[in-house]
């Protein structure tokens, strides 16, 4: 897929363009949450979709986020497709009894006559200097609900089109937002703003043959930058952004692994329990006799999200990247 | 600026947002449940309707007689029974149209089989072959919910997409008293009043939450008084008059029709049978209690009516018995087949699309039901 | 056994659970809020009661503007202004005895303030050097809950649990208008009611959940009269009014303490300031409608009855002025140093004995900080 | 730790003679939940507490699990020991944010001065013919939210000593109650019955040297019983019943891999994003060049809990055990 650069956009830009034109392509697509209609959300991400398509399908809720969640699944059922912003990720946690009773089952309990198309899309993450309850990752609760679809773009382009997938799936898809990426900025092609890989493919970032480094999200940027300066040390790190942490795509991820027989997962969240355990643990499964160093993981430690003058200790930065390919056993080679 | 330079203007009235809002009185539900058998109101009854009425309690009951007989009999993993509560059950069936939504919650399968599903898949979750058993669309019948109040903004949801689409449909969800507790009842009704959603909630207050009685519950003067705080009108209705409740919802429904938007109602009714079969209720309430409501059938008060109006004859009472024979009969002689089962189909509706991984683990067993099958193969062979 | 088998005595009644209950009448607000400035019913208030809340009420503006300022110097993340609602935010706290708890929302650092907390502590977690600042158990104030609504079960609980030991603790626990939706809302005040516990709600209905208006949030009357769902009294006051909450507030203390169960309060009042620093207010409301609510002023509402009654002069409201800028210049002074930050506090308490886990996640950020502190040294040392 | 075997009980019969005693020897000790009263719960494991303690100290409460652990979350703050039955798994999800944002956290949000020494009870697992919502396996949502404790007693001495430590602990345990054990017997010392090792440390439940399986709750008999079928096939299986997934006892984990160089985990839940992905992460951290061959993990499969006529193809078991043995690699040893 090569994607001609002409255009640069942010982030929160791409995925209110990406609901805007999921909105005029299909009428059946509704955006609802708390203050995303006038205000156009607290992070503008639905900004102008309540303008343009009228408050019945860009809809400010109640302040409650099971019954905005629970009268999605009821929309959901009548044939509509809603996309539904958690305004932070934990405040995605009184909705979790829809999410996993219902949401995640719901086609699977009615044999396939009852999907849910619906997409929730929820920003996550920190490094916003947000305090308390403003910066959780919590993919891990999501990564263990069979039924789920966990999205997540690291780019521009992969915004909008993963958005765009997402609200087009016939399941349910948990569309993770990096809060820290809303703002940054980049190229893309409006005029294929679809063309990226579907939901379920790895992309590689970043071609190397020293280790890999297997990311998403909000540590795509800080791992490419750990790349950068890995050359020093020399070594030619890959990276691989996941997009899609279910489903899973194994064949990229273990492709790179075989070839270069080391790998870091790096993400914010905490480590134990996180998703880095189920990555090392399929890649070591898939790729055991390929591997000269464990799989190591680099994440945010096992502790409640720091406050916002202490997050950047909790953050995986470069130096904790750089110093865990340093562990991968690089003696063993000589 | 420090509030010193801000003098000016003070005014001592009502503060400026406030303007008379919508008077309570209207929302609030009377003192007493409202009734409809032994009062006068009874000769305004449409005939045809307490006859029909009357052959659906007792089918009614006989269902529940004979779904609880099938869990001793091994063929249900459990039954939680809604034997004395049928007059809920089947008015809540009968109140809607046929386009109109109805969305039980676990106990009441039998307002799902009222509405027309096949009873032996209304049973298919309590049977355990699988989770829900009916196309939900074809009766326009929710899957029996059971995390309890979860179902409720489902219907606040259906009914508000049905209304922005133009459709005049309206969503009927039922709760116990229990399940009132739970914040999602408290969500949905506030999202129903917020979009006046034509959904009407049916709470059947049948005393208990399992072992939980009412006054451990709530310390409302009715549960009906939710509904001034939601901004909607709250009905309180006698739950073993099948003439009452039917009229009650019939209002209600046709009020969110109208456009008039949500109705909370209470139906006060009485869990005859314990919880579920796996139940022991003798641990938390007398028999004095059970005896005293016992005597307050819901059947027997509507065929004395019935009788007493000559609307109802002892021919009349065979032909519905016959009638709800004949159902049990079928039900009986249905569920005494086994269902057929298919573990692969665990793997077939996760996703519209399977994944990678639900193909490898399909695969293993698969391989692993091969191998046992060649196993029970060689027992076989072996023993011969 | 079939119906049919079960004939006998039949009662057309009401059914045999249904006692007349609760009256709800007493349960229900007012038609209009309840206020005291400006009306007769002013002439019984305390002198030195209104004296108090006067000088209150200035520091605590100053203290929202002073607050308001720190963020735009980076001393501050966010802060949550509660200009517009200082009367119910020091009514709050003058409310409560010594031994009885506050259990603020995010918006209520000036409430915690008002009880005693000292304000850079309550700052805290709005600076962003840790999350709550203060010591719970020193003034008896819970932390601030960011999470809506949340508050308000520990608020029930830790109400009930006093009881239940004995001591005659009461607790307030503060929600605003947007936080009522919540189903924690619904459940806290369900339990309150149940247990009777000595706990009062106090909903600043300040009209706005960030963007969202109350007309978006609820359909209802008032939000007090949400209270008669629960068995409990509902009150509805002036919300700038601050004798008027005051008044309101401390009889739900008494009532409360005497053992009469939990209240719900709805003070109508204004969010003067956007929903935050970091909010653009005129997205979603007019100047018309806060140029109206700046005519209800709490302060100068009180500071004219004062005046009329000869309870305050140009001397006394200097005086007034002055110890709110002295507040806010040692607030300004100390929150200009910067807060002393310990990376390895991150670890301490987690848990209550750390685990082999962390002690390693510690020792990794300890060679990182000394790695990174080399580092520095080397550079430092370079460029000499 | 020697258990002189003297009295048959069951799980459940231990569970309540925990309560039993910590409630006789601590008043602050009160148990709460829907049906805990009366009832003695739908379980009968608070069976007779009402009646010794008194309602105020068993309590019936209204049925809303996130009131429940709110109210219990309060009550810890005025000094009381609040023991939290929810009544299956499933029905722990609305307390969701009660546990995550206010639970786990309230210790370090207050710097120590708060803490929230709550028990929270969770039946779970399945295996019992429950229909659905009743037999979740929700340990990886729990195991990923730092600030709780996570303890799963397999015996019937740890169900006594596990519940018995949680309640004493300062700290808030979610303990995971493996349904279908509830009625398993075994003999126990009721006299010495806290002579259990502590939270937080693993126990060899049955030693061997050709691998290690590595499991807990529910799936402890499983494996033992496969331990003992696979000597027929010429392996020594080892046995290690993790007791508590959190904090992880890497300890004697990784001891047990080292010796037999091969190991597989067991456990109910559903594979992806579940415990087994970061205990074989972990291991293979740790101990990779002892491995002779990747870390295996038997798992539910990545589904909704089956309906119970199909659940015995879910659940792990001795086949699926024994096959995973034997695709660790035995022919590179020779
Ligand atoms: C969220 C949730 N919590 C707990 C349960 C377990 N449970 C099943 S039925 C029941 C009692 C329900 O009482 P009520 O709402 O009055 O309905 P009824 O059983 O009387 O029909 C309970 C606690 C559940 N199904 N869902
Ligand atoms: C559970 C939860 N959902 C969403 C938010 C994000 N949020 C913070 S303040 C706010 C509006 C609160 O409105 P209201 O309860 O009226 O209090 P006010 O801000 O007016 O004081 C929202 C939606 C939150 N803090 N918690
Ligand atoms: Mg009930
Ligand atoms: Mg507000």
């Amino acid at each position: 897929m090569t994607t001609v650069a002409v255009k640069p956009a942010t982030m929160a830009q791409a995925l209110t363009r990406a609901m805007r034109d999921a909105m005029a392509a299909d009428p059946t697509v509704h955006v609802m949450g708390e203050d995303v209609g006038t205000l156009g959300g607290v992070f503008r991400v639905t900004d102008g979709l309540a303008k343009e398509f009228g408050e019945d399908r860009c809809t400010d809720t109640p302040l409650a986020e099971a019954g905005i969640l629970g009268t999605a699944v009821g929309m959901a059922m009548y044939g509509l497709r809603p996309v539904v912003e958690m305004q932070f990720d934990a405040f995605a946690y009184p909705a979790f009894e829809q999410l996993i009773s219902h949401v995640s089952r719901m086609r699977n309990r009615t044999r396939g006559r009852m999907p849910l198309p619906i997409t929730v899309r929820v920003p996550y993450g920190g490094g916003i200097g947000g305090v308390e309850h403003h910066s959780d990752s919590s993919e891990a609760y999501y990564m263990a609900t069979p039924g789920l679809h966990v999205v997540t773009p690291a780019t521009v382009a992969d915004a909008y089109g993963l958005l765009r997938q997402a609200i087009a799936s016939d399941d349910p898809v948990v569309f993770l937002e990096p809060k820290r990426l809303y703002w940054s900025k980049d190229s893309w092609n409006p005029d294929h703003p679809t063309d990226v890989e579907p939901i379920g493919r790895a992309v590689v970032r970043r071609p190397g043959r020293s280790a890999t480094l297997i990311t998403y999200g909000p540590s795509l940027p800080v791992c490419l930058e750990a790349a950068e300066a890995a050359q020093a040390e020399g070594w030619d790190l890959e990276v691989i952004d996941l997009r899609s942490l279910v489903p899973f795509d194994d064949e990229t991820v273990c492709a790179a692994v075989r070839r270069t027989g080391r790998a870091v997962v790096v993400h914010e969240s905490t480590g134990f329990g996180g998703p880095g355990g189920e990555i090392a643990a399929r890649i070591t499964e898939r790729c055991f006799h390929h591997l000269e160093a464990p799989v190591l993981r680099v994440a945010g430690f096992d502790i409640p999200y720091p406050p916002p003058m202490l997050e950047r200790h909790h953050l995986p930065g470069v130096d904790r990247i750089l110093d865990a390919v340093a562990r991968l056993q690089w003696e063993a080679e000589g | 600026m420090t509030v010193m330079e801000q003098r000016g203007a003070y005014r001592p009235s009502p503060p400026p947002a406030w303007q008379p809002r919508m008077d309570p009185a209207p929302l609030l539900p009377d003192a007493e449940p409202y009734r409809v058998l032994g009062t006068e109101a009874t000769a305004k009854a449409d005939p045809d309707l307490l006859r029909r009425l009357y052959a659906q309690l007792v089918r009614g009951r006989r269902y529940n007689t004979q779904a609880t007989a099938l869990t001793k009999q091994g063929r249900l993993a459990v039954y939680p029974s809604s034997t004395g509560q049928e007059a809920c059950e089947v008015a809540a069936a009968l109140a809607l149209e046929e386009r109109d939504w109805l969305f039980p919650s676990y106990r009441d399968t039998l307002a799902v089989v009222a509405r027309g599903v096949d009873p032996v898949e209304a049973l298919t979750l309590l049977r355990g072959d699988w989770h829900s058993g009916y196309d939900p669309h074809a009766h326009r019948v929710a899957p029996l919910s059971t995390p309890l109040a979860t179902q409720l903004p489902h219907a606040v949801g259906l009914a508000h997409a049905a209304r922005l689409k133009g459709d005049d449909v309206v969503a009927l969800a039922l709760v116990g008293d229990g399940g009132t507790s739970e914040g999602d009842f408290h969500e949905a009704l506030n999202f129903a009043a917020v979009w006046q959603a034509p959904v009407v909630f049916l709470v059947q207050n049948n005393g208990f939450a399992i072992s939980v009685p009412l006054a451990k519950q709530t310390a409302a003067p009715s549960l009906a008084h939710k509904a001034v705080g939601y901004g909607m009108p709250g009905r309180l209705v006698d739950g073993n008059d099948a003439v009452a409740v039917h009229e009650v919802l019939s209002d209600a429904v046709r009020h969110a029709r109208a456009g008039g938007g949500p109705t909370l109602v209470e139906a006060v009714t009485y869990r005859i049978d314990a919880h579920t079969n796996a139940d022991d209720a003798t641990r938390y309430r007398g028999d004095a209690e059970v005896e005293a409501w016992r005597a307050h059938d819901p059947i027997q008060l509507l065929e004395h009516e019935l009788t007493e109006r000559g609307l109802l004859d002892e021919a009349g009472i065979e032909a519905a018995r016959k009638d709800a024979e004949a159902m049990a009969a079928s039900l009986r002689e249905r569920m005494n087949r086994d269902p057929e089962l298919d573990p692969m189909a665990l793997f077939d509706h996760v996703y519209a699309e399977t994944t990678a991984q639900l193909r490898e683990q399909r695969a293993l067993l698969q391989a692993e039901l091969e191998a046992e099958q060649e196993r029970h193969g060689e027992q076989e062979g072996g023993a011969r």
